[in-house]
């Protein structure tokens, strides 16, 4: 089961030094009034305020070449950024997509100009993106989508629509997978290629989808006509769907699989200990054994991709351990305290459960559900 | 790995393989001693691994020892060498050499300590372990006693102690020993703090479970592949069922993360024998049995739950190690007060090891 | 099902199928008084069922009380009809006529007993009541009180309390309650045992939870049967997916098994408004929605995340309505305390409801 | 959802007198040490001297006509029975399958003879029977069975081999689905027939199968040209797939499905509070509650079933919610008490734990697995 076994990362020192000063930025943030930490805040906490501060500290596109922005520090240091943020519950939505997916995207199949155009405006934290994937009718079956873009003078010519994306309302653009080529029964993922779309572009039109909450981040995107200059299309016309899925490679296991609930733990566990009450630590016990054992699994995948072996069965697993904890938190925390959540209560543990449960059962769906996790899991385990 | 790791590991497994067999396995859990297996592990050298040559011991660091018992575990060996580990340890770091045979140790609990009295040109001892380890193949037992002067740990020769025979839910030898007033002419002794060493042996014993432990599920993962691989039930091979798949999947998540513990737990335990990594690596381990035995007894069905197959010989010592050198709640205690002693918003520190610098916290 | 039953559950499903539409629903959590849904309810008689024509009510029985509540919880009806009931039983046990205003009710702790003391030809009333349902809505509230004499259940009109508006994850109004030294000319009170008056409180409260909740469930049921019966996922219809069959059984085992416990309960009521029964029922339908919610929503995927969907009026009131009166701990802890009091292997005696003939118990 | 609602049973105040005849029984048998409780002791628990006095006391086959040596008492009665005895952990394993299901077929198919001579046996206690489903390779996929009788005068010559067949070394017939026409591709469930195996007849062979536990219930039963005569077909000829499933209607929510652990489950209880254990007391309240909503549902199955109104639908479903139940006690025991299980403790409890353990896996395989029941759950719920 050579296939199962995640390497042990000793974190060098100096990545403490980076964090205390990620720590410090934080600490003067929420001093400052001007975030406040919430659950969830990697899909939930728009702000480009913050989202310009942590690029002007170097801390978005922070692995990329220099001559584009980015700052040439390893993975591993950008693990320490992200996993410090999502801790905090800071805002970062804004700036989350481009630089965990849309910036590598480029750098791996974009042209020069492309990635002179777009990495250093995504580094500054100014420019986001949004993710076209999703259509009606094909959810988790991906090769069943239909938006197409055909040929035109100059470029292509985009019609269809995307459903689920999030931030597309706040975006700046959005990478689209659609097909170039008809549908081939026989080879279900031909054909398809990448386009950025422009969402201010003519043509293109949003529609809020509200979430059960009632908060806005999911949006239906419909484009009539959009023209898409061919200086637009990511990579090669035919290759989207290779391309998608080396994409989906750095969504799948990265802190913000196990961490969109962690503001609820850190006040959970303050509470508890205010209370001086053993036996809730107990079981809390048992959930920081749970959190420190993930975290080590997901620290061992990106050591792994830093050194060119990415394995979707371990990033599947750990994204379905990770979002299943991420979805249990707020059940366990009713259970050890007298709180009734309640998203307009003054009580701080009240809201971010309130807000853990609302978007619990988001976490088990994006980026793959869990059932299509474990197919992969059990497919990839199989054949190792 | 080092290319001295990789022969120790080929040897050792090798070793299993022809001397760990079901039939030999089978046999054991009746009260044969494994000689042929323990005696092919003393000749090539396993039995003092991580001990330096000067303590008698055959050098090679801690992860090859423990490399050792996942193989151990793998292969559900039936012999004491966890122990025999344990005991190592314990007498080396006293700075004593590690001795010839094989040594059991006494429960862990300081509560019970070994009455121990000079008499004559020898002592009289007395005293009663519960649930030790393999005793009635022991040569001597390492307990914990109290002199008229003070707290010791004691190397006491087994002849003339009443040994009960009892087993644990994998038939491995969990026995009762008393020494009741039993005259003992040589004893080996060392002043010791009592709390230090319960600690010690608590938190090696249970890391050489919770590895033993991972071992035991690679073999029940590896089981539990092939027969879904191999099987058919409604004219499909049953991996294809999307059932089957959800269990499976489930299988590798607890397997690959009980392997991230453990191995995390061991690269902690050189520089501190009683980490807080142990204590999650234990915690993890025995938490993912409840979830890990059924699954596999559910997948491989009937016939996983007979005696023929040896999915019980990987799946019995599952159950009974997770009880072994603290359970659940006994970990969880441990943790727990560590989490008490936090200050607020200071849980992060302690999870990734590093300390918010504007504040010093003492975090074991 | 007597056919006046089924006359009552026909009236009621055909109102809330009128006025309990999604769009009234969703603008309730908003904060607007499903004015129509209550009249019409008034209209037909369902706002005093189970109240005798003596005391101003309309007759039936409990068991209709609780078939509308059902009702209820399975079209998110956004409207105090439960507490209308609790209040139209406290009233009704003490011999009192029910009222033709809504009356609200305070929370069930004890310990927070509203003043009242004499003034002139009226009374002053302090006390705060916390997490009130539908307060805001209400003409009066019934609280636990004490005089200068004794302990009394008292019927204050809210025109001078202080309201401060809250709301539950479903987005029902629950309010904070103040009387700061309110002036009150007449009160309508009556000498209570405030213990006993707590325990009918919580007991009924948590069995119409319990109802409204099963009711929640059923919808939650019948949303992902009709999801997974029309939608395709890969060519194939979702319900021929293995994975999806293992969700939708467990569903519907948790609702089976939730069903049956509410309808033991109820049958209990009558002759007990503080059954062990209801303490079972309250307890078990609790712990349904922890499975039961994940399932639901796994199972709708993103559609059923949408506000667009009715699915989060099920699941958001079910995440709410087991929190109140009493939470999973809290039934556990009046449980334990009956098993406390058994004699050794009296378990058996408690749950088949006979005694072994040999000793007698008290067991409520 | 009406096929999900299951009625409420007031079981009547006669019941209490049968109940009480039935503990005075058991707490003789105890005082006397004739038996002692145990987990599982409808599968694991032979006596043949407890059947013969439970069959002498009228409480087997109570439900079936006096002139088969019935008693003529009702459905509920007969559960008040089999749950007193499994409640007490007695050992019931021989008679059983004879009084659950074989008894039960024999009234619904069996011919006026096979009533009058094997009925009366079986209500005495002193005439055992087993099943013969599974075979190698056809566990829960019972259609693909291969075992065939052939025709021959006056009879059938039976070959193949039964597998997991409980009891078959110390009963003495055992009720055998076979082929009695070839595999039909088409039909997959026609063509099969039940004949009763006089297990002492030659051509039999018996092979035990021990379980993990070291023990032996199971075997592997060989056919070679064993001769069944005419007269001990059940039923009709190629009508045996469909009474087989009857069969199973019996054996799914009875209470067996949920009681096979309950000894360990007094015992816990009775620990708790001699330790006056609060917070135990507090988990077991929960795993009471589960018992209590069980057993209402199967007795109100058991309802259904004395009105004709069987529904393989609940039946599944209790089956399914009664062996999780079942299987989860040992495990929850361990965390609430010091005690380490072992089968040769002299601590009752943790000889309890260790069967309870032990036997586990095999709650939720056997009558059929988890994955077969919840598919038949699903699907009928789709149907309803």
């Amino acid at each position: 089961m050579k296939a199962l076994r995640i390497p042990v990362v000793e974190l060098p020192k100096e990545t403490e030094a980076l964090r205390n000063e990620i720590r410090a930025f934080i600490k003067e943030e929420l001093e400052s009034g001007s975030i406040a930490p919430s659950c969830d805040s990697w899909l939930c906490g728009f702000s480009p305020e913050l989202s310009k501060k942590i690029g002007e500290k170097g801390w978005i596109g922070m692995t990329w070449p220099a001559e584009y922005g980015g700052k040439e520090r390893t993975s591993i240091e950008r693990y320490v950024v992200t996993e410090e943020l999502l801790a905090a519950g800071a805002p970062v939505a804004a700036h989350w997509i481009a630089d965990r997916q849309s910036g590598p995207l480029f750098l791996k199949f974009g042209t020069e100009k492309q990635k002179h155009f777009f990495l250093p405006k995504i580094a500054r934290g100014e420019c986001y993106f949004s993710i076209g994937l999703s259509e009606p009718n094909a959810g988790s079956d991906l090769a069943a989508i239909k938006t197409k873009a055909e040929k035109v003078e100059g470029g292509w010519l985009l019609n269809g629509s995307k459903i689920w994306t999030s931030g597309a309302h706040l975006a700046h653009y959005m990478i689209t997978l659609c097909r170039t080529s008809p549908q081939d029964i026989n080879n279900r993922h031909a054909g398809m290629s990448q386009l950025v779309v422009d969402l201010s572009a003519p043509g293109v039109t949003i529609r809020p989808i509200h979430l059960m909450t009632g908060e806005h981040h999911f949006n239906e995107v419909f484009f009539e006509d959009v023209f898409i200059p061919d200086n637009m299309v990511v990579g090669k016309i035919g290759n989207g769907w290779a391309q998608g899925m080396t994409e989906l490679a750095y969504e799948r296991s990265g802190p913000e699989r196990i961490l969109s609930t962690y503001p609820l733990l850190n006040e959970l566990t303050n509470t508890l200990i205010e209370n001086k009450d053993e036996k809730g630590l107990n079981e809390v016990s048992k959930v920081v054994t749970r959190l420190w054992t993930l975290r080590n699994m997901s620290l061992g995948i990106a050591k792994l991709l830093e050194e060119g072996i990415p394995s979707s069965l371990i990033a599947s697993l750990v994204k379905d351990l990770g979002t299943q904890f991420e979805q249990r938190m707020a059940e366990i925390t009713r259970l050890l305290v007298s709180a009734i959540p309640s998203i307009n209560s003054e009580s701080k543990l009240e809201k971010l459960m309130a807000q853990a449960m609302l978007q619990s059962p988001g976490f088990t769906l994006r980026g793959g559900t869990t059932e299509i996790l474990r197919g992969i899991v059990a497919k990839g385990v199989v054949k190792a | 790995m080092s290319e001295m790791q990789e022969m120790i590991m080929e040897s050792t497994e090798k070793i299993l393989k022809e001397y760990s067999k079901k039939e030999i396995v089978n046999e054991a859990e009746n009260g044969i001693w494994a000689k042929e297996l323990w005696d092919n592990l003393e000749a090539y050298g396993m039995l003092k691994v991580a001990v330096p040559e000067e303590l008698m011991g055959n050098g090679g660091d801690q992860y090859d020892a423990f490399s050792i018992l996942y193989l151990i575990g793998k292969y559900s060996a039936p012999i004491p060498l966890a122990e025999n580990y344990i005991v190592n340890k314990l007498l080396m770091d006293l700075g004593e050499s590690v001795q010839d045979e094989f040594i059991t140790i006494s429960a862990t609990e300081h509560k019970n300590l070994f009455q121990i009295r000079e008499k004559d040109d020898g002592w009289i001892v007395s005293g009663k372990a519960k649930y030790v380890p393999w005793a009635r193949f022991a040569q001597k037992i390492l307990v914990l006693g109290e002199t008229e002067e003070d707290t010791k740990l004691a190397l006491l020769p087994l002849d003339n102690a009443k040994i009960k025979e009892g087993k644990n839910l994998a038939g491995e030898a969990r026995d009762e020993v008393f020494f009741d007033n039993v005259y003992v002419e040589e004893i080996k002794t060392k002043s010791v703090d009592i709390e230090e060493q319960v600690e010690k042996i608590l938190y090696t014993g249970g890391l050489t479970r919770s590895v033993m432990m991972v071992g035991a599920l690679e073999n029940l993962l590896a089981l539990t592949k092939e027969h879904i691989s191999e099987r058919s039930q409604f004219g499909r091979p049953l991996y294809r069922f999307q059932a089957v798949q959800q269990h499976m999947a489930q299988l590798a998540g607890e397997f690959a993360a009980t392997n991230v513990a453990v191995k995390n737990a061991i690269s902690s335990y050189e520089k501190n024998p009683v980490s807080k990594e142990i204590a999650f690596a234990k915690l993890r381990v025995n938490e993912a049995i409840e979830k890990v035995n059924p699954i596999a007894h559910q997948i491989l069905a009937a016939i996983g739950f007979t005696f023929e197959h040896t999915l019980h010989h990987s799946t019995r010592r599952l159950w009974s190690w997770r009880e072994e050198f603290g359970k659940e709640s006994d970990w969880e205690q441990i943790i727990a007060k560590d989490l008490m002693n936090l200050n607020q918003n200071e849980l992060w520190s302690l999870i990734t090891n590093v300390e918010n610098s504007s504040q010093k916290v003492d975090v074991k």
